[in-house]
């Protein structure tokens, strides 16, 4: 059902039944320029009245060339890259960027190192969803109160990733065969208090958010993804699982030491934008606990490989290594000719392939739900443009 | 000073405007525009009558007034209902154009 | 009941109104000119050259590794040339880095195996002119061993105490990456 | 002495008026001989009466509207967390005078195709409705700018224009999502203006006229403390305030119903295409629109200016209009949008039937006899089980379409 | 003839000219608006204030924005095939309005009572205008809420018949 999208040059021409009273259809390109639409994305959506009859997403606003600039790059140079993919959870690429090098050359990575991934990854987690749950009801039009709440918890975990790694946001901090720097034992006490105090702040969201009855008139039984075709469009992460598709990497591939962790993963039914919603904060509540049990049983150990940097060579060959990102199946695929540059590099985004459903979900829908159900499907265009 | 003879006199200068909007112009909503004209005109003079009465306590131009006014909307609503009608089958609101009485 | 989820809501927001005027957790901004956030020791944001003593006392050998590693390639360096002999003497005689384009990954510093090259903690680089201006010579990056032991007491240590180790042994210094030592955060501002 | 400061500003008017009267008789004196003829006096008294008026309510209502825009980022910011302005003047309370100099000096874009003349009304036609609808408001103890015996419905009646120009506004300006703004504006100011055309019939059923000064007359009680005759401790009174309420915000389009200017989807609706100061109007608009809903909100239902006898009366009216404002900027800082369709079915299946009832409930209030205190009271307590039971009924039906509260497995 | 007089019927007159011959619709529509705001004008004016409020919140309020709607879905903004002057169908609307209008040129003319000036202390107050709409008039009264109540499901069964076609 997702037949190449051709547009007639002459513009629409709906061609009303018979009697309906033939009414122009406005053609709105919600530009690059829109207040909510997560960065540089432009839908050119065809409205009769308010309701969507066609909806064609434009990408390629904020293509950098990345894939390009890593096969110019050795294979130590394009982690800060990787930073800038989803820059909203940079430790969770670095980890899948590092995971797929250490699987195509074989790094054994020691415990300690693993713990720490964990933690990075899933305090990233926590970010990302809280913060979707912010901007999804700055876009149904609570005008930012939810966001800032999510944004002054986001900024505790912010404090600790620059504490350890030096940046906020870009933080460059995982290396094939472990990370670069080692994690203080006060660092693990703040790192502690901070998860302790998240439910907290999860209940009083869900306070604000959860019942409000507009929102559930605004969100329930709207942007529907069908399950087949969330299997079929290849859609992964908390918008699957909101369909009811049991798929979530960490349990499938068993990566990292997340077999050790006893967590599960939450299942929407319906699949609408409410659902979507509460999987990510029931992922949040999950994420806390495998925190919690990540910073109880931390060894001590070293924290890398002691893989030499400079002039690193990975064996001949390709592989694939994936990860479960906060948005989805976050792969890389490397093809390595045994030098010091990747010979091919390709990210495989979450975002991006979350994306190409949205006109099916969004026919039928008034003007004011198409934005609503973006901010449902969680992209960042860092990810999708590369 | 304004006697009653002013206000009579302008009520008809806006009657016969109406009415000449409503006889000359092809497009059906100004003629409906141009017969909401002209019940204002009528209400105006009923009301100037009121004034000018020897025995106002009656208030009779008022209520007139009053229920003309309400008149006038439910017809102006029911008219520019029923050209939206013609609008769908002829595809235009040409007052010359709608001659079949068809359904 | 219809309401009572919208009450709950505003109860929420009335929650943090109130609190706000005397719970620092519920005000988290900072007045920036007037207060500001204490930075972590371990954040970074532009590389700068360390000197020890006088400035032309510097660590640089200029043997290009962070040119060459630099990921954006932000980083210009020329060899001196002894003007008698024309053999190359190991100080660089131009070192540019344009912070325009260094996006502060901090690699410099990493495979740096002299220690010549660390990671600042200024911020406040605002210039008018955005293509020559923000291109800084040597001159402009060099910056004393002392201050670099006032941003990052730890670290400064270590670094000094393993190039004083290292000196002893006359050998040049093997090039292994400067592990960073484990990070003392400050701690985050905002425990409850 | 609560008398000096209660009547200070009719004294301030009335020496004012005289002041001026006296100077006319001066000029006339000089000019032509003799003081101003009796009638000349009593028109020129008439027309200072008149002045006086106009220049108070745009003096201090539009102070109010500066004072509006610092309280609204200043509440809201405290809501999020942060301190909002405070950089200009102290506490940053000329914030409103730095926005008009910008807004003075900012550009004033009139787009190509625009249609120049309904581009360059439709600010001014938005902007009349909003400050002559507090002419029919009595500020304090007869201190009403007007005493029409038509108050409240001229005072709906001019509010109605307000809708036209917002149509002209989103017209004018020739642009797609203005268009979408205008039309939803205006569907949405026409069906929310009937449930709050019925919201104010019970009161003014009960009182028995239609003029504001009478119904905040039958509010009062002259006790120290006249808190006790207000409207809304009645059960069908608060039933109306809380009607009013809802409608008063749809109609000045304000937080859980401002669609036509919804940020997020078509971006500024209607004003789309204004800069420079008509933007400014626009804003000036919809907080005056606002204050005047809440004055009458106050006058309806919170007794207009009656109040316990510490502050003088026009303090009571500027407190209790004050209050409403800041429950709609604490609504706005909470409440997400309704979507258009929402809003609609919520305006005619929800609202309209209640206010409906209400009116009903009120007739039954009326004609019961409330002569001894038991008698009131099994009054109060069978209307309120008439209400209670009309928002049960209605609740059922409004949220039976949310669907079952979800429930959600985790996998195995 | 006083000046409040000769104010208001200079914009009254105004408006119904333009919207009786503007081509652009809209336009037309708000010069109508501005007849209205006249004519209530003039209700003031004759001291029948509610009857002004009445107008001002049927006509301005709903009946101007009910045409605008009109005018929008009929998707004729500009209605350019309109007759020119001097046209035949110009000059014979012209002869039917002037017949019209000297004919009740003379019977203002020919009637003494128009002449007389306003008596004082003529004003209507809502309260009477309640009382008599209970008791004199309340025939009336029973007959246009029916009225009301057919045409709003009039036009309404006219809208759902276009709802239901588009489904």
């Amino acid at each position: 059902m997702i037949q190449p999208f051709t547009t007639p040059e002459s513009g629409y021409t709906l061609i009303p039944k018979e009697g309906a009273i033939e009414t122009q259809t406005i053609e709105v390109s919600m530009g690059p320029h829109h207040p909510s639409t997560h960065g540089v994305f432009r839908m050119d959506v065809v409205l009769d009245g308010e309701e969507v009859k066609r909806l064609k997403p434009v990408f390629g606003y904020l293509h950098r060339n990345h894939e390009q600039l890593a096969e110019k790059m050795n294979w130590l140079g394009s982690i800060p890259f990787t930073d800038r993919l989803d820059y909203f959870c940079s430790m969770s690429n670095n980890w899948a960027y590092c995971h797929a090098v250490e699987q195509l050359a074989g790094i054994k990575v020691p415990e300690r190192a693993e713990y720490i991934r964990v933690i990075m990854a899933e305090l990233t987690r926590l970010i990302n969803h809280s913060c979707l749950a912010g901007f999804l009801l700055s876009d149904a039009g609570a005008w930012g109160t939810p966001l800032l709440y999510a944004f002054r918890e986001r900024e505790k975990i912010l404090d600790l990733f620059e504490s350890v790694s030096g940046a906020r946001m870009m933080c460059n901090y995982m290396r094939f065969g472990g990370v670069r720097a080692d994690v203080s034992d006060d660092w693990l006490a703040c790192a502690r208090k901070v998860v302790e105090n998240y439910p907290r702040f999860l209940d009083e969201l869900e306070a604000l958010i959860t019942g409000n009855e507009i929102l559930l008139a605004r969100t329930q039984q709207v942007g529907i993804l069908p399950r087949e075709l969330a299997i079929n469009a290849s859609v992964t992460g908390p918008m699957l699982r909101a369909s009811g598709v049991d798929y979530d990497i960490r349990k499938v591939d068993r990566y990292g030491i997340y077999d050790r962790f006893d967590f599960r993963v939450p299942l929407g039914e319906v699949g609408d934008v409410y659902d979507r919603y509460y999987v990510r904060i029931l992922e949040m509540r999950e994420s806390v606990k495998i925190l919690q049990q990540a910073l109880r049983d931390i060894p001590e150990g070293p924290f890398d490989a002691g893989v030499k940097m400079r002039n690193f060579k990975v064996p001949a060959g390709d592989g694939y290594g994936r990860i479960e990102a906060p948005k989805g199946e976050l792969g890389f695929y490397l093809v390595s000719d045994g030098g010091t540059r990747p010979y091919r590099y390709h990210v495989r985004a979450p975002s991006f392939i979350n994306l190409t459903i949205l006109e099916d979900m969004c026919l039928g829908h008034k003007v004011a739900d198409v934005i609503v159900i973006l901010g449902s499907v969680d992209i960042v265009r860092g990810e999708v443009d590369r | 000073m304004t006697t009653l003879a002013h206000f009579q006199i302008l009520a008809s200068l806006l009657f016969v405007i109406g009415l000449f909007g409503a006889v000359t112009r092809r497009n059906a909503i100004v003629v409906l525009l141009s017969i909401e004209i002209m019940f204002n005109a009528a209400n105006l003079s009923l009301v100037a009558f009121w004034r000018y009465s020897p025995h106002p306590e009656q208030l009779s131009g008022v209520m007139f007034a009053i229920f003309g006014i309400t008149i006038a909307a439910a017809e102006a609503a029911v008219g520019l209902a029923l050209v939206i009608v013609i609008y769908r089958y002829y595809k235009s609101i040409e007052v010359d154009g709608m001659r079949s009485l068809k359904g | 009941m219809l309401g009572n989820g919208l009450l709950q809501g505003l109860v929420v927001t009335a929650r943090n109104f109130i609190r706000s005027y005397f719970d620092p957790e519920r005000l988290t901004t900072v007045q920036y000119p007037e207060e500001r956030v204490t930075l972590p020791e371990n954040s970074r944001s532009f590389p700068f050259l360390v000197y020890d003593g006088t400035p032309d006392n510097l660590r640089c050998v200029a043997c290009k590794i962070c040119e060459q590693e630099c990921p954006p390639q932000c980083i210009y360096i020329e060899v001196e040339r002894d003007p008698k002999t024309g053999k190359p003497v190991r100080r660089p005689r131009v070192f540019d880095i344009d912070y325009s384009v260094c996006m502060q990954c901090q690699i410099c510093a990493e495979v740096c195996p002299f220690d010549a090259i660390k990671m600042d903690q200024v911020y406040e680089l605002a210039g008018t002119d955005r293509f020559g201006g923000m291109l800084h010579d040597k001159a402009a990056l060099l910056k004393s061993n002392e201050y670099y032991h006032q941003i990052r007491p730890t670290e400064a240590d270590e670094v000094d105490a393993r190039l004083s180790q290292s000196k002893k042994k006359v050998s040049p210094p093997i090039a292994k990456p400067a592990a960073v030592p484990p990070a003392q955060p400050v701690p985050p501002k905002t425990d409850v | 002495m609560y008398n000096f400061f209660d009547q200070l500003f009719v004294a301030l008017g009335a020496w004012l008026v005289g002041l001026v009267v006296a100077a006319g008789n001066g000029v006339s004196k000089l000019c032509c001989g003799q003081p101003m003829s009796e009638a000349a006096a009593h028109n020129v008294a008439a027309g200072t009466q008149v002045v006086l008026i106009c220049v108070t309510i745009y003096g201090v209502f539009a102070l109010c509207f500066g004072l509006a825009t610092w309280l609204e980022r200043k509440m809201l910011a405290r809501i999020q967390n942060r301190y909002g302005p405070n950089r200009v003047g102290p506490f940053g309370l000329l914030q409103f005078v730095a926005d008009g100099v910008k807004m003075l000096t900012k550009e004033d874009i009139v787009p190509a195709r625009a249609d120049k003349l309904v581009h360059f009304l439709a600010p001014a036609i938005v902007l009349a409705p909003a400050l002559l609808m507090f002419g029919f408001l009595p500020f304090g103890r007869n201190m009403a700018p007007t005493d029409l015996d038509t108050a409240v419905i001229a005072f709906f009646a001019v509010g109605a224009g307000s809708e036209l120009a917002l149509f002209m506004a989103g017209w004018g300006s020739r642009n797609k999502y203005s268009i979408l703004g205008a039309l939803r504006a205006v569907a949405q100011m026409i069906s929310y203006e009937i449930p709050l055309v019925l919201a104010a019939v019970p009161v003014v059923m009960i009182v028995g006229s239609l003029s504001t000064s009478q119904i905040v007359a039958a509010q009062g009680t002259d006790s120290f403390l006249d808190v006790k005759g207000w409207f809304v401790w009645t059960p069908w009174g608060f039933a109306g305030f809380i009607l009013f309420l809802i409608a008063a915000t749809a109609e000045s389009n304000r937080s859980p119903f401002d669609i036509p200017e919804g940020e997020s989807e078509i971006i500024a609706g209607f004003h789309v295409e204004y800069s420079g100061f008509k933007f400014a109007l626009f804003f000036m608009a919809e907080y005056l629109g606002m204050m005047a809903m809440a004055g009458l909100g106050v006058t309806l239902f919170l007794g207009g200016w009656h109040g316990p006898k510490l502050l003088p009366s026009w303090a009571w009216f500027m407190l209790k209009g004050f209050l409403i404002v800041c429950w709609l900027i604490w609504l706005r800082g909470t409440l997400p949008r309704l979507r258009v369709d929402q809003l609609m079915a919520f305006a005619w299946k929800a609202m309209l039937p209640f206010a409906l009832f209400n009116i009903f409930a009120t007739a039954v209030w009326f004609y019961l006899p409330k002569t001894t205190f038991l008698q009131s009271a099994v009054a109060w307590i069978i209307t309120a089980a008439l209400v209670v039971a009309a928002y049960l009924v209605i609740s059922r039906f409004v949220s039976r379409r949310a669907g079952a509260p979800r429930v959600y497995r985790y996998a195995s | 003839m006083d000046t409040a007089f000769i104010i208001l019927s200079l914009i009254t007159v105004a408006g119904a000219v333009w919207a009786v011959t503007l081509r652009n619709l809209i336009h037309a529509v708000l010069s109508l608006v501005l007849f209205f705001f006249g004519i209530a004008g003039f209700f003031f004016y004759l001291n029948a204030d509610f009857v002004g409020w009445v107008q001002i919140l049927v006509y301005v309020g709903a009946v101007a924005i009910l045409a605008i709607f009109a005018v929008m879905l009929t998707h004729n903004l500009t209605a350019e095939d309109e007759p020119g002057f001097f046209s035949l169908r110009w000059l014979t609307g012209m002869a039917i309005a002037a017949t019209v209008g000297a004919v009740l040129w003379f019977a203002i003319r020919s009637n003494a009572a128009m002449s007389q000036t306003a008596p004082a202390g003529v004003a209507s107050n809502v309260a009477d205008i309640g009382r008599k709409m209970m008791t004199d008039w309340v025939v009336p009264f029973e007959v246009v809420s029916l009225l009301l109540t057919a045409a709003m499901i009039g036009a309404i069964v006219i809208a759902m018949e276009q709802i239901s076609h588009r489904k």
